[in-house]
């Protein structure tokens, strides 16, 4: 375990925590936790209660669902800088995907219940953090809508000539 | 790929309800009819030789529209032993004329031709065969194009899409310097919702398009209608869709107005008068 | 218009003597003439043929022949036709293309062999058209030479309009209605007779030949009088001034809807058009494919197929064909050509079916805009119909769709080409291809084709030793000078890195010259990546892969997601960063506005512009995109240079 | 697929669809234990109901609408139509135009008569499936049906703009006549093939062909000084003489249970034949001279065509040949008519004319409200009127074939079927048996 002022440096150095105020950033900081995965590491399961929100910092984690049939497929991956677990703060707290490192990773995890609850009760965090969470989710849409393009697919479909 | 080493394709040719003429232009390619017979394997073509053959078919040609219970079972056998089926000409792609009786008129109409409409077995409506089966292609046209049907052979031999350009007949009758009958001349004519393949034909003949090929993608019906409307009654622009295509989505609104119109006819002099049953032969 | 001393006064009745004088040497006249109640441009046999006595009536979608009140024989301003049909064919052989038993391929281009004619009443409008379709395809770097051979082999006599048309607005477009130029000889009509002058030495010696006085200072100033009465009966109804921009600056009007309710899409205003110029290229086989003749003929941006690509059409409504047609005459034809491509005359006007009219729909003018940069080499065989036959030595399958195809050309040209460039390709019987070089090797061309079609299927199933034509290279390339010491950053999806392989190339010949390296590289699965050999290759040469797929498969433990997630999170702010994109529209957008937020300057963001291209050489007109044909002036362009054009549906 | 009823003990032969004819019909026959033969020619083409899609129509609309009855003669339904139309509304059409439709009708004589004779036809004599397949042994024959074809589907389209469908038949003429320079090329073209047309009279005159003898009644079109085309009187061989316009006063239609098609009979029951062979011996005296020596060559006499069924196809070549000649005498002789269509104005009435398609008289009825819209309609075709003597031919010749071999048989009675040219979609009116109804 890194100190907790380790975790305020490294969140600043992220694209979520870049822009945070002082206070913001304290507040974020002192439930935030920094931690080494290894490769295979399981953070988040899928149907499961989502206990955190986290930030990678480093190496590469892979959302995966399963399907029957077809055993789990990756969605997508997160790189350094972005975040995993919004389930964390949007009812009802359930992971939509398994959330698994596939190199060594460092993350900051921020505890599901202590995020909630200062987030309730600290209404400017609140603010500052919201937007953030839904640019996360918005991002999330766009991407998915752009795989559903297909956009590298055969154009059209088998003619015969 | 060189085009020799193509297996000569088995082609059907085959007819629902229509008059013959989409598959008479095959034979009407006199110059490359023998040609195409060494190319084609043509295992099915009633009309043209007596050998038979139940398929399968690489490629088959269908004429006409469906029209009876019987023709609707069996285009879907046909579709399952044709790899590939193209539509002949408007009857097999829109319906053709036949599906001018499409407005709920058929009983009736049964009734005045026939004396006895209950031997009749047909369909309320005749459709296209797409409303039916699967297509791969079509061809336009009451009749079809000769040019278009020998660019359609000659792309499935050598592996090509065929170039059948679905443009306005305008580009083609002003590529023949041809002067407008609509503009210059007053003729109500289709050809700018209509698409090409006809050569501009009726037009170098001084009449306006009657719209046989169907119409083309993007269809200005209400633009072209209205236009009309400003020297003729509603009546009478309506019948100018109520053709051999009339039953073509975009069609088929202003046509089903002037069936509608037309009536039912034959009810007071009624040509079934005159005929009588005979169930002994030779009477 | 000032008419030169000297000019000659030809009584009405010795009209036979010009028509004897333009006959001499066996040339054909052709001009006006009234066929089954219609006005039509043919071949006058004598001075009878002519329209004496007639006049034209014309309205927004309306046209009358009508008999005039005089016996004068040009009183019909003009016609539905233009000259443009016998300067530039509907129809035209451009090349024949066999391939033998054996399987050898020949190309042979129709060499141009132009009757000889004289055209007989060309008016001012007529002549400012026929000015333009000079610039257009035979005043630039490549010239359509079936039709400089044409004009240069025909006579031109003009004649100044002693009518307005109806709907005529010449004056307005400063083509007329006084001829100025580009006239052999030009007449002017008065009751007894014509007044003549000539406009070039050819027509100087027919001048002087004509029987006749020369005109009094009467007649020249009744002829003068005429003309200027023309001018005064159009007025200005189109008002030029700022209008290339304002038409530019309404891309976004609602009124692109409203035209298109009444617009047909028919195309007819551009067949009558005298300055339209796009044209299709169709090719007749016999049923063996030996014989292939391709055909070009006139074709307009109104059609589905006009910009149809394999994967969709770029402007598949009405309102987006509109814009595209009335944005080109009034506004890019500046850009492109520094006129604009509308000379007043009227015809779009009448021919058009439901009377759209033009002048109703218009804003006006600005100065043109620089043409985009030229390209840098050479090419093999730059006129349509003619190829240079190379041998397929190798292919390579890249993945289950996409091959590579290793070329061995004869001509040195088509090894010099640059990164981005592109060839067009031909095989007998199918239409022609563009396809990105992939590799320029010291003795072989590499083309990676993916089937996307029939055409490219025939060609990635050729067997070694097949010969296919080629022109080329062709179009814009990457600048890959621009990112000599900076970052670059190359962003790809599926096919796309074919046409940035030879910058990889470049960048490994050189690695030392230029900064950090980012590869980015999306594709639909694993297993559709192409080169993956060379990946891993370019990564031992200090270059970042990053790759991305769609959907991941069973094994793939790599990235999954978007190619815009591998920039999302990176900051390129800091060092100048040249970019190349090269991708599906949807994600070379998605790119430029991640790249452009992450601090990518515009002037440095390349991207290569997929559109439907025929001829290669900027002559068919299919890939035009605002100013720019792609071809030509393309396919790759700054993000700066497409500005709003980047983007924007449907066009 | 030949089966016995045991009950009965009669033979049922069936053919199933007839190919080489245009249309879709099958043949069904039954031979009673005595050797009585009953023949049942069905029809199964769908229904596509003309004379009612007519209803409510201009004159100018039914032109374009009755062609697609049949896309092999649509200009003879144009002709019926457009004659009927004009003898109502006292139309003076100009002689110029009159010699054009005569032009047409030859046009559509040609085509359909090569394509019958080379192509349907021929095989049967020569023992081939189809002409593509005789085309290995006897390509130049193939070639030469080819070649007339051609020219006869120029000629439509050169005068009607298309072969099939021709678009510029109109009331009161043509939308547009062609202009002399327009018939240069295929005037010399028909000249060409002339000799080629009357070595077809020789050639089919020595076909291998069977033997058959029965007496039948003769009917078609006669005209004093013309081969029966569009204009003359309808004759019989019995002594019928009709205007074209009072078909009905001497035939009906009748419907019968075991066919789709309605039949026409004579007002006597007694069934009659039409088609070349009823126009070669009815109007021998008009046939144009080179057609009448092709046919004296042959030394066939003109009761040998009427009697042998099997010998239509020369009728159909001296047609051919009568069809060629007078299309050069026209172009010879032509002049672009001055107006292409002479005005007319709508009546009310009963417009009926009956032309000579190229399988035989073609009648039309229509009648006329005040605005000059189609109330009601009637179309007879000639195959409608062939189908009694066809099954009466039939029950003559059956019972000297039944007891071959089966494919023996069904391919004698085919060819007899064949030598009627029936064109089967052109039946305007059809209805469906079922071959469980029928035992």
């Amino acid at each position: 375990m890194i100190g907790e002022s380790g975790v305020a440096t490294r969140l600043k150095g992220t694209w979520f925590g870049e822009a945070l105020s002082p206070h913001a950033s304290d507040r974020l900081s002192a439930i935030g936790e920094l931690r080494r995965v290894d490769a295979g590491a399981v953070l988040l399961r899928e149907g499961a209660e989502c206990d955190r929100f986290g930030i990678l910092l480093d190496g590469l984690l892979s959302l995966r669902v399963a399907v029957a049939g077809r055993g789990r497929a990756t969605l997508m991956t997160v790189e350094p800088g972005e975040t995993f677990g919004w389930s964390a703060v949007v009812p009802p707290y359930r992971s939509t995907s398994t959330v698994v490192a596939l190199q060594p990773s460092e993350v900051i995890v921020f505890d599901a219940e202590k995020l909630r609850a200062l987030l309730r009760e600290d209404e400017a965090l609140a603010v500052t953090v919201y937007p953030r969470l839904l640019q996360v989710v918005s991002r999330r849409l766009v991407a998915t809508r752009t795989q559903l393009l297909d956009l590298y697919a055969r154009d059209r479909e088998y003619e015969p000539w | 790929m060189t085009a020799t080493t193509v297996a000569a394709p088995r082609v059907g040719v085959v007819k629902m309800a229509s008059c013959d003429g989409c598959q008479l232009t095959l034979l009407d390619l006199e110059d490359e009819l023998l040609a195409i017979g060494e190319r084609f394997e043509l295992v099915e073509f009633p009309e043209a030789t007596s050998r038979r053959s139940e398929g399968p078919y690489d490629v088959l040609l269908v004429e006409g529209s469906i029209s009876t219970p019987e023709q609707a079972e069996q285009i879907e056998e046909l579709r399952q032993r044709s790899k590939l089926l193209v539509t002949i000409g408007a009857c097999a792609t829109a319906g053709g004329i036949q599906a001018m009786r499409n407005w709920g008129n058929e009983p009736e109409w049964r009734a005045m031709v026939y004396p006895e409409p209950e031997h009749i077995e047909s369909l309320a409506q005749a459709r296209p065969i797409a409303d039916y089966v699967k297509v791969d292609a079509e061809l336009r046209g009451c009749p079809i194009d000769p040019g278009q049907l020998l660019e359609l052979l000659t792309a499935l031999r050598l592996g090509r899409r065929p170039q059948l350009p679905d443009e306005a007949v305008c580009l083609e009758c002003k590529r023949l310097g041809q002067v407008c009958v609509l503009v210059a001349g007053g003729a109500p004519c289709m050809g700018p919702l209509t698409v090409t393949g006809c050569g501009a034909l009726c037009p170098g003949f001084a009449r306006g398009c009657y719209a046989c090929f169907g119409p083309r993608e993007q269809a200005n019906v209400a633009s072209l209608a209205g236009w009309f409307a400003a020297d003729r009654s509603g009546p009478d622009v309506d019948r100018l869709f109520a053709g051999f295509t009339g039953w073509s989505e975009p069609f088929r609104e202003h046509a089903a107005r002037a069936v509608t119109h037309f009536g039912t006819g034959n009810a007071e002099t009624s040509v079934q008068d005159e005929r009588t049953t005979d169930e002994e032969p030779g009477a | 218009m000032v008419i030169a001393a000297g000019n000659v006064f030809l009584p009405r009745a010795r009209l036979d003597a010009l028509f004897d004088l333009l006959h001499e040497g066996g040339r054909t006249i052709i001009g006006p003439t009234v066929r089954d109640g219609m006005l039509v441009l043919d071949r006058l046999e004598r001075v009878e043929d002519l329209p004496i006595g007639w006049r034209d009536e014309q309205a927004p979608g309306r046209y009358r022949l009508v008999r005039g009140a005089t016996e004068r024989a040009f009183d019909v301003v003009n016609g539905q036709m233009s000259w443009k049909q016998f300067t530039f064919p509907p129809k035209q052989k451009v090349g024949m293309m066999r391939r033998d038993e054996a399987g050898s391929v020949a190309f042979a281009a129709v060499p141009p062999d132009p009757p000889r004619l004289a055209f007989l009443g060309v008016r001012a409008c007529e002549l400012a058209a026929l000015g333009i379709q000079d610039r257009v395809l035979a005043g630039g770097t490549f010239v359509d030479e079936d039709y400089r051979a044409r004009r240069e082999s025909a006579l031109v006599v003009a004649v100044q309009c002693g009518r307005a048309g109806d709907a005529c607005f010449c004056a307005s477009m400063g083509t007329g209605p006084e001829v100025r130029g580009g006239h052999d000889l030009v007449m002017s009509e008065l009751d007894a007779g014509f007044v003549v002058s000539a406009g070039s030495p050819a027509g100087e010696r027919l001048l002087a030949r004509l029987p006749g006085r020369v005109a009094s200072p009467a007649e020249e100033a009744e002829a003068s009088a005429s003309v200027a009465a023309v001018r005064a009966a159009q007025g200005d109804p189109v008002v030029i001034e700022g209008l290339r921009d304002r038409l530019m600056d309404q891309l976004d009007s609602p009124r692109w809807e409203e035209v298109a309710d009444r617009c047909l899409a028919c195309a007819n205003c551009t067949m009558v058009c005298p300055t339209c110029f796009c044209t299709s290229t169709a090719i007749t086989s016999d049923l063996d494919g030996r014989v292939n003749v391709a055909e070009r003929h006139w074709d307009s941006c109104f059609t589905a197929g006009f910009a149809k690509v394999a994967g969709g059409n770029f402007r598949p409504e009405r309102s987006d064909r509109y814009r595209q047609w009335l944005t080109h005459k009034f506004a890019t034809w500046v850009d492109q050509f520094g006129t604009y491509g509308c000379v007043g005359c009227a015809r779009c006007i009448t021919w058009c079916p439901v009377g759209i009219d033009v002048r109703e729909e218009l804003a006006a003018i600005a100065p043109p805009a620089a043409p985009p940069e030229q390209l840098l080499t050479r090419p093999a065989a730059a006129t349509p119909g003619r190829f240079e036959v190379v041998t397929l030595r190798a292919s390579q399958r890249e993945t289950a769709d996409t091959t590579s195809l290793f070329l061995q050309p004869t001509e040195p040209a088509l090894l010099a080409g640059l990164p981005g460039q592109f060839v067009m390709v031909e095989q007998p019987g199918f239409p022609s291809l563009p396809i990105s070089v992939s590799r320029y090797g010291t003795d072989e061309l590499v083309l990676t084709v993916r089937a996307a079609g029939p055409a490219t299927a025939a060609l990635i199933a050729e067997a070694p030793g097949a010969q296919i034509g080629l022109r080329g290279p062709l179009g814009r390339a990457w600048p890959v000078d621009r990112a000599l010491g900076r970052n670059v950053l190359i962003v790809t999806g599926g096919i796309g890195l074919a046409p940035l392989r030879p910058v990889l190339d470049a960048i490994v010949a050189s690695r030392d010259r230029f900064g950090e390296v980012l590869l980015a590289y999306g594709a639909r699965t694993p297993s559709d990546r192409l080169f993956t050999d060379e990946l891993e290759r370019w990564a031992q040469h200090g270059i970042e892969v990053a790759q991305i797929v769609d959907r991941a498969e069973p094994g793939w433990e790599g990235r999954v997601g978007v190619v815009t997630q591998l920039l999302d999170r990176r900051d390129f702010g800091r060092r100048p960063t040249v970019a190349f994109v090269c991708g599906p529209e949807r994600m070379m957008q998605a790119t430029v506005t991640t790249l452009r937020d992450r601090g990518v300057a515009p002037e440095r963001l390349f991207v290569s512009m997929e559109r439907h291209m025929q001829c290669g050489i900027g002559l068919c007109g299919h890939c035009q995109m605002g100013p720019y044909f792609v071809c030509r002036d393309g396919p790759v362009f700054s993000v700066g240079e497409l500005g709003e054009l980047f983007g924007k549906e449907g066009l | 697929m030949t089966t016995q009823t045991t009950e009965t003990r009669d033979l049922e032969f069936a053919v199933g669809q007839l190919t080489r004819v245009e249309g879709e019909g099958r043949l069904h026959l039954r031979v009673d234990a005595g050797g009585g033969v009953e023949a049942q020619l069905q029809i199964f083409e769908a229904p596509r109901y003309f004379e009612q899609l007519v209803v409510g129509r201009t004159p100018d609309e039914v032109l374009d609408i009755v062609a697609r009855i049949c896309g092999i003669c649509p200009v003879a339904y144009q002709m019926s139509g457009v004659h009927a139309f004009e003898s109502l509304a006292g139309v003076q059409v100009d002689p110029g135009v009159r010699i054009l439709r005569r032009l047409l009708y030859c046009g559509e004589w040609i085509e359909s008569h090569a394509l019958h004779i080379f192509l349907l036809h021929a095989p049967d004599f020569l023992g081939y499936a189809s002409a593509l397949e005789m085309a290995a042994d006897h390509r130049e024959l193939v070639e030469r049906g080819l070649r007339l074809k051609k020219l006869g589907n120029r000629l439509v389209a050169i005068v009607g703009g298309r072969p099939v469908h021709p678009v510029s038949v109109r009331v009161g003429g043509f939308y547009h006549v062609p202009t002399a320079a327009e018939f240069a090329e295929i005037r010399e073209q028909l000249r060409g093939v002339l000799d080629e047309a009357i070595q077809t009279v020789a050639l089919v005159a020595g076909l291998e062909t069977p033997a058959a003898d029965r007496d039948t009644r003769l009917v078609s079109l006669k005209h004093p000084d013309q081969y029966p085309m569009s204009d003359g009187r309808i004759v019989s061989s019995d002594g019928i003489d009709l205007a074209p316009s009072d078909w009905r006063d001497a035939f009906h239609e009748v419907q019968v249970p075991w066919s789709n098609a309605l039949q026409a009979r004579a007002a006597d029951g007694v069934p009659y034949l039409l088609g070349p062979t009823a126009r070669v011996v009815l109007a021998a005296g008009q046939l144009h001279p080179v057609a009448r020596a092709a046919l004296d060559a042959t030394g066939l006499s003109l009761d040998e065509l009427r009697r042998n069924v099997f010998r239509s196809i020369v009728s159909r070549a001296v047609e051919l040949v009568h069809a060629v000649a007078e299309a050069i005498d026209i172009l010879d002789a032509y002049v672009r008519p001055e107006r292409p269509f002479a005005p007319w104005q709508p009546r009310a009435g009963v417009a009926a004319w009956a032309t000579e398609a190229p399988r035989g008289l073609l009648f039309h009825r229509y009648e006329l409200d005040d605005e000059g819209l189609i109330r009601a309609a009637q179309i007879v075709p000639p195959t409608s009127q062939n189908q009694a003597a066809i099954e009466r031919d039939l029950e003559v010749f059956a019972p000297a074939v039944v007891d071959l071999p089966h494919e023996v048989a069904t391919h004698r009675l085919e060819q007899l079927i064949r030598s009627y040219d029936p064109c089967i979609s052109c039946a305007t009116h059809f209805l469906d048996v079922s071959i469980e109804r029928d035992r």
